[in-house]
């Protein structure tokens, strides 16, 4: 289509949605907060081999050695320095938040909406799979998942959370799509002899990105943390330096015993910073989604 | 601004006595985080006497509900009074604590929520709630409790046997009546319904309304209903406040309101009442064809004639003008090819039956439209009429191919409906296209106008490209929304409701489309707005000679834009005629007692 | 470091001077009574219940008289072995040749029970009063130390038992020094036997092995010996009690296992370039933070086995890092070097995988330093690290390009053939549990046959030095670092622990070696008590 | 009956799925169960040719078609024998599975009732309060404690408590010399050692429900039945539970549902991290050692409980919701 441009356009609606999403998020001042360290955690990531005083990996330094002006939070057993570290180690924390949360929210999107648009047997054939990964356990499975692809690296991890992830979300939004397919618009979407996919995706998805957003941020909390427990119980990828490996590794040289606390006391931490920025943001979320749920009170 | 002049000072109330409830300069505001404050009743001051009963009216949005939230001491927050004073009597509400409050409860101020089908818990069956009430006031002794909620129940013309019921399992008007007798369990000096009969089907409207007016008539309590209907109000009200944009504009006894409005908004509310069985009838910008009209067809019409005597508010500015930009204009939208009236496909329903498996195990089935034959001519407009659950959007979803008759078949020209799918249903919706009920909920709020048509016009139509662009303008203006750029460019949230309908309509256009099927256009649109739409449909209809299939509980407007009518009664067709005929001389008693439950205010004070 | 919560250890008060804390079974988390000696997921203490015919020091492969009080090779297909007199099984039942010729048959009607394999060398078995005579199936002079290391346990009790390879002999009734005393789940107790043929020599009274598991565990509850690797020793173990020490000999050698049947690995120019190119002694650094050394190439566990090292090997058989002479290898199997990057004959940037097992710390460390060191004349390493159980059906079915392994233990010549033995070899696809790598040397078969076939003391010293000579030049395996036996132990209540200076037995907690250790460890405090 | 039939045949095709999966999963992991215990047996040394075939002689390492085994799976979960296992050779696997398994129904159990109901609770409080400090600390408190990694939170609890403070005992369900019985002091001794894991579960897990609940419990005081029920002057306590929590805890109960029926999985970090002789242990040993029958008892326990925690539910939200119940 090349329409004649007569007036500057506005912006697309989804992208104006967007902004009026973070908008609102900003206002509320739980998420604010949440919005502004997981900045910071994204500024560390992205500079961090700017921002790092040492390569992560460089193991020519003393060993388990105390905080320092030299390495401020001492050093591991290995002799690397731990702060540079733990600044890298943000990377993949994000990496495997952003990445397993994302790719299990995409999965949890198509099939979610897939699943509240069909009817009759489709329906209760994605039912029964979304009832499987929901009945399988979740860590076990993710256990014997990462077994089976321990030499992956990251990526495998990735995929693990990602695969054992995205049930409860299709869960939650095929509820809510079920009741936006019964809106009008939808129906009239058909009669203007739009397709099942394009309905799907252009005329319901936009309308659930507050809800899928909140999804998102979930799995992302969910998806640290799974890495972190995953790489702690020596099930991932312990040559990548993340929180959860320095963990591993600090539990695997005593840390506790050698008094490196910073080892062992940093990384979680961080972690635990991290998914609270997340789960702040959400609090935002919900509130968008939910006008109910923003802040004010019920004047009792 | 009479209005707001005559309620300022004490006014005299029927009795006499001191008034039971007087409001001072009240304004409401309302503060949602994050977004811009709302002041939804700005200094409004009245008085309330005792065994009044005041109607309050106002378009949608008016702040009725808010005004009623705020003096019984409802309001919560976003909400805020921000100013002035309700009196209960000599006291100040907002002096009161929580505990004394909740105690004047009973024997204080009630009120009746709008929406009244979600104000009963889902998981208590209704003794439980007069229990409730009971044992927070301790005003029944316990062992009259039992009998006093049998007598409260029959109160509302209800049987005992509801006592044991959850919500879910009593229909909406059981459930308002419920409601009612629960706020009448509180032996309350003022009750406030908010707009107690809104979502509820005309028959059902109107016994509740019969209902809630012997109550107060023997009761005695002072009454405030709010309502967007003026014709409810004046039914039953002895004096009506008129909002409008948060103020009070009018205040005046329901025969002063009738007879001598002196508000312009008033004027223009009262300007859309008009009895269906008249024998002319007429709205501003529109008027029924004559009774006489010979045939079906009737092309020779007359077109919309005149300025509209007291135009639509400002606020709906393209509205009102619509429909005669849109006459004025036909010829320029008539492209090349446009059909002629009388060129189209006759649609033919024989003898359509549809029967839905039990809802529930155990449940017997629902029998929705059961043998149904009628025949809509090219260029034709049919009404189809009857109550809540009739059967009539199941007929229109088997006319446009959503759903599968179970017996019956449904011809347009030679096609047969029934058994098209996918990619056939599809080529259907080029001759077959809805207008759907609510122009809210019929529009992607995510969408833009041009998006809408554009994809509309793109998989019904051969057009691409700038043609498509210019098709898709050319049916804004065809709707009558213009600028048309302007309109383009805009979401379904910057549009007013009449103004979104006609997005829906000009979607509907987009296929050039033979058939239009209009499942209640016009229901949730303020009075205000209505005519407007439906002078477009009928225009429409004229100029592009498609037939068109209204589908309403509103007999008004099926006399003012279609030619036949069908009343449908659980799913059978009881009555079938030339719409006037019908209207004026009913035959079948189903009809008569729709053609009754009209509200009708010159009933009450007088033509 | 200045932590003013250093974690003390914090004895049991309640437990006696006769009594010895032991962390010697882990329990997961908590112990199932299974004392069958055979099994793989016996309690640890099985292995002092019963007791062996020669008891092997896993330190040097030294042969010490147990149950059999002497043996004899008269050719290199026979054994004679002579039972000790006077030794008794825990219920006072005297322990006979009857014992010894049961426990033989059932091993060979039950093979799950015959975890060393004792019936793939023995051809008949005769026992006559005290003496053992065996045939072997071939000239086999190694075989004494593996019938030997067979543990042998009461007919009387053991006969009735319709499948003892399934059987978990909850009440074990055995020969050892120690018999049962209490167990519960999270914890069971040792006690002295007075009727052990050694009894004079031990001198504590009660054994108590509780499920210990984690490292501060092993610190704070003040055991007296404890096997564990721990990382820091000397801030964690050292500092907990004044009274504790460790001792790390090593028990192996750690090196790349390069996949023989893989190129370009076939080629010793590669293999020799490689282990030209590494330092051991920094990899052993990083690896087990300094506290083993660089292996060395003869293939022997130094200084353990120092009376057993051919002579004219340089250095001790250990291959020093030398970066010219490691790219002049290269070169020398047609790899070029620019500077930046190794590239193979086929103008390939030379990379591969080395495969290690997820979990094993140690290793990890290591292949990461051997990845730095290659990475520096241009070779790139990935690091494939499956869990355990995958690393060891990657390496039995040679599945793999080069491989971090542990090989070489206290028989130095099992040592080499297990690993260089072309009897052994299977191609890539079948699996074999020995020579893995897939190596294949005339040479190495033809030294392994002559000293399967000797008795020679002499004879068989000088095939050990070719086959060390062998190991040094062709590089079948390239030696990194040793593995430790991580022996901690509390010296305040017990004394005479082995050390570097009496390195008598490795202070593993598992298989023989407490019997011996028991028997020699003194209570500190006797006078006292 | 068509429903029932219907529901019934979902439940068992998901059953036999998850089941095949249970069967399929462990299968797919490389490496056998007699190379999980070489590689066990192997950190004690070289391990030889004559060694790993006892150990797979031991273990009976599966043999046979995958469809054979398959038949014989099927055929022992009828029979309800799981076999021997592997990484306990020659424990039964019933055995371990009966010894693992009160700790954790009593510990995860316990803990996961308890939160919920404490959360539940804390939630309705926070919303019935709400933009009060009896808001913000729950809430607030609630998830950021949620955040952190269990096992994280373990570790410093154990330290400090444990082997710091020596206020708790750091390892185990029971001291080491007790004989496990069913006499006051075994019980004390148990709780005594259930205290550091249970807190630990019980802060991590609150949040969620408090957040749950509470935003479940705003929802539902805007809905209209609430204000009228207030404009009726009934008190404000019978409001907040009988009118508004009763129904904002309808959506919370799928989630306790899982989570109930997760419960006899155990924790694995936490009980891992404790030493704690729970199932999830037990299943982790299960899964590094290669366990077939134990993996599949554990799994199919695990989908089994779940499955019918979620009948449960469905049958407790039919009796809270009367819509449902017909
Ligand atoms: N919770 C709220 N938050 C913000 N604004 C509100 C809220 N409730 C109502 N308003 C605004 O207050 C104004 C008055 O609303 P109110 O509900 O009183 O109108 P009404 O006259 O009752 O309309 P209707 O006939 O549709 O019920 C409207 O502009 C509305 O948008
Ligand atoms: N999909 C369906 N399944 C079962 N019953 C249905 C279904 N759709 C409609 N019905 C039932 O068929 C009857 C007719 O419904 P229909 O929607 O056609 O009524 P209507 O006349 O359009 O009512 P309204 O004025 O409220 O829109 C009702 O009793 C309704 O409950
Ligand atoms: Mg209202
Ligand atoms: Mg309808």
């Amino acid at each position: 289509m090349s329409a004649p441009e007569t007036a500057p356009r506005p912006l697309p609606p989804a992208l104006a949605g967007l902004r009026g999403g973070l908008r609102t998020i900003w206002t509320h001042r739980k998420a604010r907060i949440g919005l502004i360290v997981l900045g910071l955690f994204v500024v560390l990531a992205v500079l961090a081999p700017w921002i790092a005083p040492y390569d992560p990996k460089d193991n020519s330094f003393g060993r388990s050695l105390a905080g320092s002006a030299q390495h401020w939070l001492g050093t591991t057993a290995a002799g690397e320095d731990v702060l540079s570290q733990l600044i890298h180690g943000a990377r993949i924390s994000l990496l495997v938040g952003f990445g397993a949360g994302g790719i299990s929210t995409i999965i949890s999107v198509v099939i979610g909406l897939c699943w509240g648009y069909v009817r009759g047997l489709p329906g209760e054939v994605i039912n029964f799979v979304v009832n499987l990964f929901l009945v399988i356990p979740g860590l076990p499975l993710m256990i014997v998942v990462a077994t089976y692809l321990s030499d992956g690296g990251i990526s495998v991890i990735i995929a693990v959370i990602a695969i054992t992830g995205w049930a409860w979300g299709a869960r939650v939004l095929r509820s809510q799509t079920a009741s936006l397919r019964g809106r009008d618009f939808v129906e009239a979407a058909r009669f203007s002899g739009e397709r099942a996919p394009r309905i799907i995706f252009r005329e319901i998805l936009p309308n659930m990105t507050s809800l899928i957003a909140g999804g998102f941020f979930g799995a992302a909390t969910a998806a640290i943390l799974a890495e972190a427990g995953l790489e702690y119980l020596g099930l991932g990828d312990s040559t990548i330096v993340s929180w959860g490996t320095m963990l591993y590794w600090a539990q695997n040289s005593n840390a506790l015993l050698t008094g490196q606390w910073a080892l062992l006391f940093a990384p979680g931490l961080c972690i635990a910073l991290l998914a609270t920025s997340l789960t702040l943001i959400n609090f935002g979320i919900d509130g968008i989604s939910n006008p109910r749920l923003r802040e004010g009170s019920t004047g009792r | 601004m009479t209005g707001t002049e005559t309620t300022t000072g004490p006014r005299d109330t029927p009795g006499g006595e001191a008034p039971l409830l007087s409001v001072r300069d009240l304004s409401v505001v309302y503060e949602p985080v994050g977004a811009t404050p709302t002041r939804a009743v700005k200094d409004v001051s009245f008085d309330v006497g005792r065994g009044e009963f005041l109607g309050l009216v106002g378009e949608s949005g008016s702040g009725k509900s808010t005004l009623g939230f705020a003096i019984t001491a409802l309001a919560r927050p976003p909400a805020r009074i921000e100013g002035g004073r309700i009196l209960f009597g000599d006291v100040d509400i907002a002096s009161m604590d929580h505990e004394q409050l909740r105690t004047q409860r009973q024997g204080g101020f009630a009120m009746v929520l709008q929406a009244g089908m979600n104000t009963l818990n889902p998981v208590r069956t209704i003794r439980q709630h007069f229990g409730d009430i009971f044992a927070a006031h301790r005003h029944v002794a316990p062992a009259r409790r039992e009998a006093r909620a049998a007598e409260l129940v029959r109160r509302v013309s209800l049987g005992p046997e509801v006592l044991d019921r959850y919500p879910f399992e009593l229909s909406g008007g059981m459930r308002q009546r419920v409601t009612i007798a629960l706020a009448l369990s509180l032996e309350p000096q003022l009750m406030v319904f908010d707009e107690p009969t809104t979502a509820l089907d005309v028959l059902v409207q109107h016994a509740v309304m019969d209902t809630i007016r012997a109550l107060q008539a023997e009761e005695g309590f002072t009454a405030i209903l709010i309502s967007h209907d003026l014709g409810v109000v004046l039914e039953s009200a002895h004096r009506v406040l008129v909002m409008r944009e948060g103020r009070i504009v009018e205040d005046a006894p329901s025969a002063d309101i009738l007879h001598r409005p002196q508000h312009e908004y008033t004027r223009m509310l009262l300007s859309h009442f008009a009895d269906p069985r008249a024998e002319h009838v007429s709205l501003p910008g529109i008027e029924a064809p004559e009774p006489a009209a010979d045939g079906p067809d009737g092309p020779d019409a007359p077109a919309a004639d005149g300025p509209d005597g007291p135009d639509a508010p400002a606020a709906d500015g393209p509205d009102a003008p619509a429909a005669d930009a849109a006459a004025a204009d036909a010829p320029a939208a008539d492209g090349p090819g446009r059909r002629r009236p009388g060129a189209g496909l006759e649609l033919r329903v024989e003898g359509v039956t549809k029967s839905f498996a039990p809802p529930r195990r155990r449940a017997a089935g629902v029998l929705a439209v059961d043998d149904v034959s009628f025949t809509l001519a090219p260029g034709g407009a049919t009404a189809l009429v009857g109550q809540s659950g009739s059967g009539k959007s199941t007929l229109a979803k088997m006319i446009t191919g959503v759903e599968k008759p179970t017996a019956g078949t449904i011809h347009l020209g030679s096609t047969s409906i029934g058994p098209l799918r996918g990619r056939a249903l599809r080529e259907l919706r080029r001759t077959v296209q809805m207008v759907f009920q609510d122009p809210y909920s019929a529009l992607n709020p995510l969408s833009t106008v041009e998006y809408t048509l554009t994809r509309a016009l793109a998989n019904l139509t051969d057009l691409r490209g700038p043609a498509l662009r210019r098709r898709m303008l050319e049916l804004l203006e065809t709707v009558g929304l213009t600028p048309v750029e302007q309109y383009a460019a805009k979401l379904p949230h910057q549009l007013s409701g009449g103004q979104r309908q006609r997005v829906v309509i000009a979607r509907a256009l987009a296929a050039d489309p033979q058939v239009i099927i209009a499942d209640e256009p016009v229901s949730m649109l303020d009075v205000s707005l209505r005519a407007g739409v439906l002078a477009l449909l009928r225009d429409l209809r004229e100029r592009t000679g498609m037939s068109l299939l209204y589908i309403t509980h509103d007999l008004l407007s099926a006399r003012l834009i279609t030619d036949d009518i069908l009343v449908l009664h659980e799913g059978r067709v009881v009555e079938q005629g030339p719409t006037a005929q019908v209207m004026r001389h009913p035959r079948d008693e189903y009809t008569i007692r729709l053609l009754e439950a009209i509200p009708d205010p010159a009933r009450v004070h007088g033509a | 470091s200045g932590c003013s919560l250093q974690i003390r250890s914090r004895p049991d008060p309640t437990i006696g001077p006769d009594t010895m804390l032991v962390a010697g079974d882990k329990g997961t988390p908590t112990f199932t009574a299974n004392f069958n000696p055979f099994h793989a997921n016996k309690r640890t203490a099985a292995s002092i219940l019963y007791e062996p015919l020669i008891w092997i020091n896993p330190l040097d492969g030294e042969l010490v008289p147990w149950l059999a009080e002497s043996w004899d090779q008269p050719d290199p297909q026979r054994i004679v072995l002579t039972l000790r007199e006077g030794v008794s099984w825990h219920d006072g039942t005297p322990l006979t040749g009857e014992d010894v010729d049961y426990t033989f048959r059932m091993l060979q009607d039950f093979p799950a029970n015959d975890v060393a394999g004792a019936w793939g060398r023995i051809d008949t078995l005769e026992v006559d009063g005290r003496t053992i005579a065996i045939t072997l199936k071939s000239p086999d002079s190694p075989a004494l130390p593996v019938i030997g290391q067979t543990v042998i346990v009461p007919r009387h009790l053991w006969e009735g038992v319709a499948d003892p390879s399934t059987w978990r002999n909850e009440e074990p009734v055995g020969s050892g020094p120690f018999q049962l005393g209490t167990f519960t789940a999270l914890q069971y107790t040792l006690d002295r036997f007075p009727g052990h043929w050694q009894a004079s020599s031990i001198d504590i009274e009660h054994l108590v092995y509780p499920a210990a598991s984690e490292e501060l565990d092993l610190v704070t509850k003040g055991y007296d010996w404890a096997y564990a690797y721990m990382s820091d020793v000397e801030n964690t173990w050292m500092a907990a009690n004044d009274a504790n020490r460790y001792w790390f000999p090593p028990g192996g050698i750690i090196g790349l296992h390069p996949n023989h049947d893989v190129a370009p690995f076939d080629d010793v120019d590669v293999r020799r370039g490689l282990a030209l190119a590494l330092d051991g002694r920094q990899v052993a650094e990083v690896a087990a933070e300094g506290y083993m050394d660089e292996a060395s190439q003869s293939g022997l566990l130094l200084p353990n086995q120092e009376d057993l090292l051919d002579p004219s090997l340089p250095e001790r058989g250990i291959i020093g890092q030398d970066t010219q002479a490691a790219i002049a290898a290269f070169e020398k199997a047609g790899f070029t070097y620019d500077g930046t990057t190794m590239r193979t004959p086929e103008g390939e940037p030379f990379t591969f995988a080395i495969t290690t097992a997820n979990g094993y710390t140690d290793w990890l460390r290591a292949v990461q330093e051997v990845q730095r060191e290659l990475g520096a004349i241009g070779i790139a390493v990935d690091i494939d690290a499956p869990q355990p159980a995958a690393y060891e059906a990657n390496l039995s079915s040679g599945d793999y390009q080069v491989a971090v392994g542990s090989s070489n233990g206290s028989d130095a010549f099992q040592g080499f053939s297990n690993l260089m033995s072309g009897e052994y070899y299977v191609p890539v696809g079948e699996t074999s549990q020995n020579n893995r790598i897939r190596y294949r040397s005339a040479e190495a078969d033809e030294l392994i046959t002559r000293y399967r076939a000797s008795v020679d003391e002499a004879e068989q010293s000088e095939i050990l030095h070719a086959l060390q000579r062998l190991f040094h030049t062709d590089l079948p395996v390239i030696a990194l670092y040793y593995g430790g036996l991580w022996g901690l132990y509390n010296q305040a209540r017990f004394t005479g622990w082995p050390t570097a200076e009496d390195p008598y037995a490795p202070l593993q907690t598992y298989g023989s070696s407490p019997l011996l250790v028991l028997t020699r460890l003194r209570r500190a405090q006797k006078e006292a008590s | 009956m068509r429903y029932f039939l219907q529901r019934g045949g979902w439940f068992a095709l998901t059953l036999w799925a998850a089941i095949t999966l249970n069967f399929l999963l462990p299968r797919m992991m490389p490496g056998s169960p007699a190379d999980a215990a070489i590689a066990k047996l192997s950190q004690n040394g070289p391990v030889t040719e004559e060694t790993r075939r006892a150990v797979e002689a031991q273990l009976g390492v599966p043999d046979g078609s995958l469809i054979q085994q398959y038949v014989d799976y099927l055929r022992q979960i009828l029979s309800l024998d799981f076999g021997v296992s592997y990484a306990f050779y020659p424990e039964p696997v019933s055995g371990l599975v009966a010894q693992a398994l009160p700790y954790t129904l009593v510990l995860v159990g316990l803990v996961t009732i308890a939160s919920f109901v404490i959360g539940t609770l804390l939630g309705v409080l926070a919303a019935w309060r709400r933009g009060t400090w009896m808001d913000a600390l729950p809430t607030v408190g609630g998830s950021f404690l949620t955040t952190f990694p269990y096992f994280w939170t373990s570790l410093l609890l154990l330290f400090f408590l444990g082997y710091v403070a020596h206020l708790f005992p750091t390892f185990g369900a029971f001291s080491a010399t007790t004989q496990p019985g069913l006499d006051w002091g075994t019980v004390v001794d148990a709780v005594y050692h259930a205290a550091l894991p249970a807190t630990t579960m019980l802060i991590t897990s609150l949040g969620g429900w408090v957040l749950g609940m509470r935003n479940a419990m705003i929802t539902t005081l805007g809905e209209d039945h609430v204000t009228f029920a207030e404009a009726n002057g009934i008190p404000g306590r019978t409001v907040a539970l009988k009118y508004a929590a009763r129904n904002a805890i309808l959506p919370n109960l799928t989630g306790f549902g899982m989570a109930l029926g997760g419960v006899v999985g155990g924790s694995i970090l936490v009980e891992q991290v404790f030493g704690y002789p729970g199932i999830g242990f037990l299943l982790f040993n299960a899964v590094t050692g290669q366990d077939y029958p134990l993996m599949q008892a554990i799994f199919l326990m695990i989908t089994v409980s779940v499955l019918v925690a979620n009948l449960l539910v469905d049958i407790l939200y039919g009796i809270l919701d009367p819509r449902t119940r017909r």
